[in-house]
Parts: C-alpha cells; sequence; structure tokens
C-alpha cells in the first residue's frame, strides 16, 4: 500500500457516493453535483493508476486524458445548469421526475 | 546560510501563528464583519510572513519577486472581497454585535 | 515516505470524502455549493500530492474559477423570486 | 528541512479542517461564503510551503492561480446570489 494506491481508493469511494447520490436524488442541481463527484473519483483514479513504477516518471497519457476530461466536465456541467434555469423558467420546477405522481401514464 | 535559514524558519513559524489566529477568530468571533476582520487581516498578515520565508531560500530574483507579487495579489483580492461582502452586509441590514461580547451568549 | 507525508495524505483523503458526504447529504441547496466549492480546492491540493501539477493548475481554474461562479449563478436564480410555487418535495430524499 | 514545510503544511491542513465548522454551522450565508476565501488564502500557503518541500517550483504558479480566482466565487456570490433587493428575507435565515 503506497500513496497512489491510497489515493485511487479515495476516488473509488469517491465514485460510489457520486452515482449513489446521482441515482436517489431528483433536484437537478444535486444531480450536477453528484456527477462532477463521481468525475472527480474517476480522474483521481486514472492519475493515480498513472504511477505503475514507483519512483518513476508518471505515464503522460493518463494525465491528458483527465486534463481533457477536466474541460469536458465544466462544459457539460455548464450546458446542464442553462438547462436546468431554462426548465425552470417555463414550468417552475428543479425535477425532471416528480415523485408525487406515477409516470406510466406520460407520453413522452 | 545558517543564519538565514534560522530566520526563514522564524518567519513561517511566525506565519503559522497568524493562520492559526485567523482560523480561532472565524470559530470564536461573534458577527459576520469580525469574522471578515480576522480573515482577510490574520491570514493575509500569515500569508505574507510565510511568503517572506520562504523568499530568503528562494532560488533566484524572478522567484522571490513571484513570491512577492502572489502576496499583493492575495491582499488585493482579498481587500476586493472584504469590501463588497461587508457593504452588502450592511446594506442588507445584518446587524453588527455591539458593545461587550460574552462568550456564553452565542448569537 | 515518512510519517509526515502519511499524515498529510490521510487528512487530505479523510476531508475529501467527508466534504462529498456531507455535500451529497445537504438539504440546504446553497451550503451543498458551498461545500463543493471547497471540495474542488482539496482536490487541486490532491493532484500537487500525486505530481500532477499541470492537473492542479487546470483544477484550480476551474474548480476555483468557473464552477463555482457557475453554480451560484444557478443556485440562485432558481431561488429567486417566481409566481411559480417551488416544488419542495423533490429536496426531501 | 522538507519534513518541516511538510509539517507546518499539514498544520495549516488541520486549520482548514477546523474552519470547516463555520459552513457546517454559519448562521447566514455570508458567513458560509468567508469560509471559501479563507480556503484560497489557506490553500495559497500550503501550495507554497508545498512547492519547497515536493522540489516543485510550478506550484507558485498553481498558488498564483489559486490568489486570483480565489475571490471571484465570493465576488459572484454578492453579485448574483445575495443582491441586496433580496436581502430582508435573506437575513431572517
Amino acid at each position: 500500500m503506497n500513496q497512489p494506491t491510497w489515493y485511487a481508493l479515495t476516488g473509488v469511494i469517491l465514485f460510489s457516493m457520486g452515482i449513489h447520490a446521482f441515482v436517489i436524488r431528483t433536484h437537478l442541481v444535486r444531480r450536477i453535483l453528484a456527477f462532477n463527484i463521481m468525475g472527480s473519483g474517476v480522474f483521481l483514479l486514472l492519475v493515480a493508476i498513472a504511477h505503475r513504477i514507483p519512483g518513476a516518471a508518471p505515464d503522460p497519457v493518463p494525465h491528458a486524458l483527465v486534463l481533457t476530461g477536466i474541460v469536458v466536465s465544466v462544459s457539460f456541467t455548464a450546458f446542464g445548469l442553462v438547462l436546468l434555469k431554462k426548465i425552470y423558467a417555463k414550468t417552475g420546477k428543479t425535477a425532471l421526475i416528480d415523485p408525487t405522481e406515477s409516470t406510466s401514464d406520460q407520453t413522452n | 546560510m545558517m543564519f538565514e535559514e534560522w530566520i526563514s524558519s522564524a518567519l513561517v513559524c511566525a506565519g503559522a501563528f497568524f493562520y492559526l489566529a485567523g482560523t480561532l477568530g472565524m470559530l470564536r468571533f461573534p458577527d459576520i464583519y469580525t469574522r471578515l476582520h480576522a480573515v482577510t487581516k490574520a491570514d493575509n498578515l500569515g500569508l505574507g510572513l510565510l511568503a517572506a520565508g520562504l523568499m530568503l531560500r528562494a532560488e533566484s530574483w524572478p522567484a522571490m519577486i513571484k513570491l512577492a507579487l502572489i502576496w499583493m495579489l492575495a491582499l488585493v483580492t482579498s481587500a476586493t472581497a472584504c469590501y463588497l461582502v461587508a457593504n452588502n452586509a450592511l446594506r442588507a441590514g445584518l446587524p453588527p454585535v455591539l458593545g461587550r461580547y460574552r462568550s456564553g451568549s452565542r448569537p | 515516505m515518512t510519517a509526515l507525508t502519511w499524515i498529510f495524505d490521510g487528512l487530505l483523503t479523510a476531508a475529501m470524502v467527508y466534504l462529498a458526504w456531507s455535500l451529497l447529504s445537504e438539504r440546504d441547496l446553497f451550503k451543498a455549493v458551498v461545500l463543493f466549492i471547497a471540495f474542488g480546492l482539496l482536490m487541486a491540493l490532491a493532484w500537487v500530492r500525486l505530481r500532477a501539477p499541470d492537473i492542479a493548475l487546470a483544477e484550480a481554474a476551474i474548480s476555483a474559477g468557473l464552477s463555482g461562479v457557475l453554480l451560484l449563478d444557478a443556485v440562485g436564480a432558481i431561488r429567486s423570486p417566481n409566481p411559480v410555487p417551488e416544488d419542495t418535495s423533490s429536496d426531501s430524499g | 528541512m522538507n519534513d518541516f514545510y511538510l509539517a507546518v503544511s499539514a498544520f495549516l491542513l488541520v486549520n482548514i479542517l477546523v474552519g470547516l465548522v463555520r459552513i457546517l454551522r454559519g448562521p447566514t450565508p455570508p458567513d458560509r461564503m468567508l469560509m471559501a476565501q479563507m480556503f484560497g488564502t489557506t490553500g495559497v500557503g500550503i501550495l507554497l510551503l508545498l512547492s519547497e518541500a515536493m522540489g516543485l517550483p510550478v506550484l507558485r504558479d498553481v498558488a498564483l492561480l489559486f490568489a486570483l480566482l480565489g475571490a471571484l466565487a465570493t465576488v459572484s456570490f454578492v453579485r448574483r446570489y445575495w443582491p441586496v433587493e433580496f436581502a430582508e428575507e435573506e437575513s431572517k435565515e
């Protein structure tokens, strides 16, 4: 058990908590936050497994992947928040699923 | 060389002490205005002492100038943020705690 | 690998896990957003500890600068007075 | 000497974690936002110490970015989340 393994374990825990919250929450801001936590867990795992040989320089390919992933995740966060503001302005709701009524009789 | 190291270590320790003072003020002060005081004054003084201590051990002149610039940038941004928050809080009507404050009567 | 690095890494990872847990189970939306900004700052420190300063630069710029601004803007727009009543039943869960 | 810098940075990390109490307990929104500002200032200190302890001078650029962008979240909070015309209902919270 060395330092990158420790951080990889943290990434796995963060991913599990994020996907749990992503499934059970319906508020869209909470879903976006949970999605960001999930992404952070995956990035942490990727950078931690880039240290393959202890003491040597880390593998640069996962670093490039993670850099791209951070930029993509922040652009998707911005896009999701703009969609959320549009949904709120049109319907006054902050969730796509209304938990008080059943969804079986809806067509779309 | 030895003398410089001692001075540098003392400055870093003093900076850590002012950070501790800022955190204690953050926890113990009663209202938003005094907490702003703790965050923007004590923490930035701690950062300045820390940067001064690291400047003595910097490897070149540009590194020293960069450390000083980091401190000045932190001063400018935190002064701006402090003014905005305090002005908005006063105009919003958050009441400052006046008179003698007793630690038992936490608001 | 001394004991001090273990203390630092243990504190950092424990704080990250606790922060993620408390922000995901927080009822107040604004509090969750502030906790998310703090989580981003700790993530930048974690990249530094993993010797990836380029990712730390990107994370500092994006999480401290961009994400917090966007989330605060969206939460402020949701909370602002609106003729349509806000759906509070989806908040609990 | 590196152990000394690492110990001081671990001490500053403990400061951050103790200050987390103010986010969780702060009575008004600006108190919580103020903690994000304090995280920024303390994070600059930790990054400067780590750049000396780990021998990575590039971390000073990360610290510069922290100092520049740490206040951005506070400014956005004041301008977008907490404008003064909504202030009366906010201060009763």
